[in-house]
């Protein structure tokens, strides 16, 4: 219920955004929208913790400058190894120690979302990492992301050092 | 105060359209595709983010600022999606990336997936 | 001339630049796979040149249709069938080069009499734009004066466009969708 | 002046992407290519409504964001799967 009342308001805001009117007819037109999505979300069962994950706002607002900042950092060393030389492409495989799917995901994404490392695959509880020179792939081996993205899901955060391979 | 906003947009813009432009010499320079990836992915992070930042200092605080926040925030999400589904379809049909060992050849191999790799 | 016209014209130019590039390759590659990933590329710069123009309805659709879903499709069909173009004789390329020189030669003709791009005298600007422009908002209501030439003003025809493109659709997924179904009757897979 | 500026750079770093799709050589890097370019191309219209002092365009930028994403996810899907969402019986590949 949560869900549905966050995806309610999340259209609500994106319409006002993007119309920017507040005539009647425009106001009802967009709350009959809005309903109609949601219903329709509710009947094709996204509306949920996976689907609409409102309960990651808050330590999201932590994690997501971190990740600024790593996604900026990585931006600068693939720069340099375009430009200057010293790409080693190789393929390494991490450990994704969340407890759920969701988090899994989360840590994938974040793995392809900065330069340098694109997850090809999930898969028990391993993702195999395709990385483009040693740099970003040692940023990896270390499992920091690993453990903040646990932070992020709540889950228990273990000390162990997560690199396989 | 106008003016110091100014500069601050267009350091922001220029270093967008520096990290586009170095991210689409990669598409060209870079040998394999899984490489090429990365040099997209400095397009669609850091290039756009950049850009769209520095046009948002532009527009001050208005419904333009949120608008561009909002092509950001998409872009930021989608992005990741659409690189992984590219390589594993890349992957899925036999187009293995460039390594050095063959320990990570077979990692590679081992990630088809089954329908696929019993053809 | 202000540095915002000087602009719009060298993006203009541009545009077309990249269209042309992509039109000829289009014409040359044989691998349709290519052909099909570039003719998005040619929908993605179309759409750009209508927004440059100021046609934002029409880049609106290009962008859905042209690069959105007619790739998807265009890709489908290459699935049902090769990805390979078969070589065509030269005397047909001959044949067809002298027929496009014709037609873009008897285009270019009836251009010369058109009106200037942005004259107020031109006969479009003066029969009903001014009243679609002055009056819509009061006789429908809706601040957009295109969706309420389309789904008021001229509201039947489009519910009969709607209704033809609705069936070609329909039509359209009918026909891949059959031609892929497994012999056990229902689909295992979970839709996409 | 910048404007104009920023949005050469978009249109070189698209020639940039043109070439890698008419190049090739395989599928999988000429959809990497259009992806690259339809991500140009919201950009270029951002850029564009800027230049033009109408930023209402971003409307059409959004759009364009979302339906370069569907249209990448569908493309890969289909040469993935040869298969618009019918997967094979059961198949455990069709989650992406």
């Amino acid at each position: 219920m949560t869900q549905a009342i966050a995806l309610a308001a999340a259209l609500a805001g994106f319409w006002v955004l993007l119309s920017g009117y507040w005539l009647p007819l425009i106001i009802i037109l967009g709350i009959a929208s809005i309903l109609l999505c949601v219903y329709i979300a509710h009947r094709l069962d996204v509306c949920d913790h996976e689907g609409h994950p409102v309960h990651l706002t808050v330590p999201g607002l932590w994690y997501f400058p971190w990740l600024v900042k790593e996604i900026v950092v990585s931006n600068i060393t693939v720069a340099k190894a375009i430009l200057f030389g010293g790409v080693r492409p190789q393929v390494l495989r991490v450990k994704a120690s969340q407890s759920d799917e969701l988090g899994q995901t989360v840590y994938a994404n974040s793995i392809t979302l900065t330069p340098g490392t694109v997850s090809i695959d999930v898969d028990n509880n391993y993702i195999t990492v395709h990385a483009i020179m040693d740099g970003t792939a040692d940023g990896l081996r270390t499992g920091e992301m690993d453990q903040k993205v646990c932070k992020l899901m709540g889950d228990p955060v273990s000390e162990s050092g997560s690199a396989k391979a | 105060m106008a003016a110091a906003l100014d500069i601050i947009s267009w350091i922001f813009i220029v270093g967008g359209i520096a990290f586009c432009l170095i991210g689409g010499y990669g598409l060209i320079k870079l040998k394999d595709v899984y490489a090429r990836l990365h040099a997209a992915s400095l397009i669609d992070t850091l290039g756009v983010g950049l850009i769209l930042v520095g046009l948002m200092f532009q527009a001050g605080l208005t419904l333009v600022t949120a608008k561009l926040a909002l092509i950001l925030v998409f872009i930021f999400f989608t992005s990741p999606t659409a690189t992984h589904a590219l390589a594993r379809a890349a992957i899925n049909h036999d187009v293995l990336p460039e390594v050095d060992t063959e320990d990570e050849r077979e990692m590679v191999r081992s990630t088809k997936t089954p329908s696929e790799a019993a053809k | 001339m202000n540095i915002e016209i000087i602009t719009s014209d060298l993006l203009n130019v541009a545009t077309l630049v990249i269209m042309g590039i992509t039109g000829l390759a289009i014409a040359r590659i044989r691998n349709l796979f290519a052909v099909v990933m570039l003719s998005g590329i040619y929908s993605l710069m179309g759409a750009t040149l209508y927004v440059i123009l100021d046609a934002v309805d029409v880049a609106f659709t290009e962008a859905a249709v042209g690069a959105g879903a007619s790739t998807v499709l265009m890709i489908g069909t290459l699935a049902l069938t090769s990805d390979r173009e078969k070589a065509t004789p030269n005397t047909r390329a001959i044949k067809g080069l002298f027929v496009c020189t014709l037609i873009f030669a008897a285009l270019v003709y009836g251009s010369v009499d058109m009106p200037l791009y942005g004259d107020p005298a031109a006969p479009i600007h003066n029969h009903v734009a001014p009243r679609y422009l002055g009056e819509s908002m009061g006789e429908i209501g809706l601040p957009n004066v295109v969706t309420s030439v389309l789904a008021s003003y001229r509201g039947y025809d489009t519910m009969g466009e709607t209704f033809v493109i609705f069936t070609a659709a329909v039509g359209v997924l009918t026909l891949i969708g059959r031609a892929r179904r497994k012999k056990g009757g229902k689909d295992g897979g979970r839709g996409s | 002046m910048m404007y104009a500026a920023a949005a050469a750079g978009v249109v070189v770093t698209m020639l940039l992407a043109l070439v890698r799709a008419l190049i090739g050589p395989n599928i999988y890097n000429r959809i990497l290519a259009v992806n690259v370019f339809g991500t140009l191309s919201v950009m270029l219209i951002a850029i564009y409504g800027f230049v033009d002092d109408r930023p209402e365009f971003l409307d059409l930028a959004i759009v364009y964001a979302l339906i370069n994403f569907i249209g990448t996810i569908a493309v890969t899907k289909y040469v993935t799967f040869k298969d618009m969402g019918h997967g094979d019986d059961g198949d455990p590949a069709g989650d992406i």
